[in-house]
């Protein structure tokens, strides 16, 4: 909703989020993927560039292509296009704890400069001013897969200095690392405004490219704690006519599939 | 052998009151009939455990059937909040719901260890979350690599309610498609309670990932024809999303839902009347 | 993606002497064409894992492929025992194998550990037994209960060998029928081979259990029909009872042992000429 | 091949060692079953008095109906006549770990006198006499199932004083019971000439029955150890003809199956 809001040119900031999303997968690559902005990346790298992704979703099918993006994780297209479907225990025990999915998506209410995400509770756990849905597949996303590439709207509220519950490790409170994970963890943050990466030493999230259009000044004011920027700040590339074309054709594929 | 009876006298005869009780089914198969005739018959004090709370729970739990949740991930999924559930949450109505959350890797080793008569799961998780402050797992290590893990404690329901597509007469249960942890969730369970949405002469594979429950582990299957609404059963009906869509705002504040509760649960007398309800809204 | 290659090709390229190799199969889809084409290739110092040795590997330790053997039942199924190995245990022939045995369901449960992905497997077992003394498990107690059980170390082999009924184009691979742990053998190696009865355009479920293995979890699929023989094929073949009678008496001692590798194995360049032989002594 | 031997008036003894252990058996039950006599009195007592007891293979096979006996534990017909086939770390987890089993059948080349079992080596472990194949499923089904009805042939150097290698759990080398284990362990050792049953309190394996013809005397001494028998000894019913015609029909359609 906050599309026409942001909208940049002829292409929408959430547009720009997900083509920049999908450019990071490479054909083949094995992708965890939860629903919203993470599968609509995922298919789109899948129905453009990178044909043989292989699609992984937490209710336990595999090498799935829907025509369509699922409204919920468990949507019958998904079972109906896949290489094979298993048990939930197993795709968790046999697929991505034992090190098979290289990229993992994860979205958060809250992030905080060393990658942790929080998509439990605002507020005290015991007294949280807002419940949320809570940690899903995402703790053991991010211990296991191979790197993760965190997609997130840019805001104070989202970006914050103090965050309120760790549910899936970044960097560790401290920055100092990840004892007891095995994938290497957040090494992407693509926000509707730019692409922040961990510093290879401190950990700690740096700008080092924005969306066409956006000041990095606007992007430190959407940032709840002092931004580490790169020396050299790239601009990301907008989204090409093929992508924006089947990126919507997706979109609009999906809307009428579900209206209704 | 399990034995066919009404949903009524299952859920009468093997629910007592303040059970732990698992209605699973993650996203498809959801056994929301089965859930509507425990809100009828006024069932209380239960521990609900559930990956994904999803609308069967936010109902449940709106009707005070719940006096603790166990869960990995409560919200609507794909349109956002469950509302009942915050609302028991962050103000106690309409009483104090105590919570129990794990992650879904953490749910799914729990039952597993259950179905396979352990004490507890082992994994990779929890480790560098503040999941560990508040939930039930422990440390454990590797004897041979000396390696450090997580220990998840095993969840063995005193009953577990499914939904699958197929019973045959003898009770034999198969379903297929996304199966979720359903079949780790009845072999974990003291007693458990089926419904399908056919009884048919043999068990037929009419999808992916066909899951057979014999009957011997069942201990009682009801036909239910739609019994799944508004989640779905592969090769019987698709996803309500316009309803789950709806629920955002039905479920929003207490007297909506109340209202709606009264009119389409408590004023059906059954599952069907329920569902020939719903269709009426549609016209 | 896994590439479809000749079986010598796979064999040549993929399994090196000394390599930990599992070659699994239940009684059913036994890889025997990949066990011959390493006795062709005089594969040695290798250590076989496998829970029932079959004729496979008492064959391969006959032909000194095998400087150790993992193993959970030793035995000719349904006939008796397998002289090859028992003469290597007993007098070190051709050449002393060291053994390290399990029950069945602790190699089941180290094969399980090594595709999640853990150190360890838990089970209830080997308590009270001698096996305790002799192989390799450890004490480990309930986090929650502190109940005693016992721990397995995971098993990963370097090269996981199976034989499937399909694979298609592509390179996933299916089967169904009894498939014992096949899948997690496979998943639990670094190097995995598939031997298929045939390559098709789209997988097909011919039989109950229908396993599908995604390409990318297979390094390399060599077709080869009747590569399961003297096992069998669920759809393509039966068991060759008699074969696995006739072998007691084939194995019983050094000289016709030595004499029949000659003829059917090493004297045949292929499995179709090895299946040639065969049935040319049936008539 | 020691039925002809063995033979007592128009059965073998092998016969009514069959019939006697299908007998044990009630509709219903749940049995894990291995090859050979167990496999043959399990299939008796579901084609007569049992027809609803649910065969478990260790392959996998659960509520198999074999027409004919299997030669092996993966025969097809196992998986081609079952209500489900799962894979084998499964039906070792979720059905024989988790209590499910309420019979296991198991056998040996050596019982002690607190039914303990040895099916891997004749003489020192290191430097066996006599390789035996090993211990397969049995130390799980010993130490899992309801109870275990242990069928074996009955002579002094099957029925051991010194047992050489504990490979299935009976109730230890010192009778002191089952540390470790939830199942019942041997409640019946059915052998080609009588019935024995542990002592409740010794456990100490006790003759309490035996077949028709055969002599106390005989069975003393073909046991290994100073045997105990019950005050009174019960003396076993023949097979009924419609058992012997059951049995015979099995055994006759098994053996044409298998040939050639």
């Amino acid at each position: 909703m906050t599309d026409a809001a942001t909208s940049v040119g002829e292409y929408t900031s959430d547009e720009m989020m997900t083509v920049t999303a999908a450019r990071c997968l490479r054909d083949g690559q094995v992708c965890f993927v939860g629903i919203g902005l993470p599968s609509e990346a995922a298919n789109l790298a899948r129905l453009s560039h990178a044909p043989n992704v292989v699609l992984v979703y937490e209710s336990g099918t595999i090498g799935t292509r829907p025509d369509v993006l699922p409204l919920s994780i468990g949507d019958g297209e998904l079972a109906e296009t896949a290489d094979l479907v298993v048990g939930v225990p197993e795709i968790f025990a046999y697929w991505l704890q034992a090190g098979r999915i290289d990229v993992g998506f994860l979205s958060a209410a809250q992030i905080d400069r060393y990658g942790n995400l929080n998509s439990t509770v605002i507020g005290p756990y015991e007294q949280p001013d807002v419940r949320l849905p809570g940690a899903g597949g995402a703790p053991e996303i991010a211990a296991n897969a191979g790197q993760v590439i965190v997609m997130l709207r840019q805001t104070p509220r989202s970006f914050v200095a103090e965050i309120d519950f760790i549910t899936s490790l970044g960097f560790g409170r401290d920055g100092r690392g990840r004892i007891g994970a095995r994938g290497a963890g957040p090494t992407l943050v693509i926000t509707d405004m730019g692409v922040l990466k961990p510093d290879p030493v401190s950990h700690e999230l740096t700008l080092v490219a924005v969306h066409p259009g956006v000041e990095v000044e606007a992007v430190r004011r959407a940032t709840g704690w002092e931004l580490l920027v790169a020396d050299v700040i790239e601009v990301g590339e907008a989204p090409t006519p093929d992508e924006l074309a089947v990126l919507r054709d997706l979109v609009e594929r999906t809307r009428q599939a579900h209206s209704g | 052998m399990a034995e066919i009876a009404s949903l009524g006298d299952a859920i009468g005869d093997l629910v007592p009151d303040g059970a732990t009780v698992a209605m699973e089914g993650f996203t498809h198969l959801i056994p929301f009939a089965a859930g509507h005739e425990m809100i009828r018959q006024g069932k209380k004090d239960l521990t609900l455990a559930r990956m994904t709370p999803d609308v069967i729970y936010d109902q449940m739990i709106g009707m005070g059937c719940a006096r603790k949740l166990v869960f990995s991930w409560g919200g609507n999924p794909g349109v956002g909040s469950l509302h009942r559930f915050r609302d028991a949450v962050e103000n106690g109505y309409p009483h104090p719901l105590e919570i129990e959350e794990h992650s879904h890797a953490g749910m799914a080793s729990r039952y597993a260890a259950g179905a396979s008569g352990l004490p507890f799961g082992v994994l990779r998780g929890y480790a560098g979350t503040d999941l560990v402050e508040h939930t039930r797992v422990a440390a454990i290590s590797c004897p041979f690599t000396g390696e450090d893990l997580v220990a998840v404690p095993s969840l063995n329901p005193d009953v577990t309610v499914i939904h699958a597509q197929q019973a045959d007469r003898r009770g034999n249960v198969g379903m297929w498609g996304i199966t979720g942890v359903q079949r780790e969730a009845v072999l974990a369970a003291t007693t458990s309670i089926v419904t399908v949405e056919e009884v048919v002469d043999e068990l037929s594979a009419n999808g992916p990932n066909h899951v057979v429950l014999p009957s011997w582990t069942v201990t009682a299957v009801a036909p239910v024809p739609g019994g799944s609404h508004p989640s779905y059963s592969m090769g019987f009906s698709t996803r309500d999303n316009a309803f789950y869509t709806r629920w955002d705002g039905i479920s929003r504040d207490r007297e909506s839902f109340a209202r709606w509760m009264t009119e389409f649960v408590m004023g059906t007398p059954d599952h069907a009347s329920y569902l020939a309800r719903i269709a009426e809204e549609h016209d």
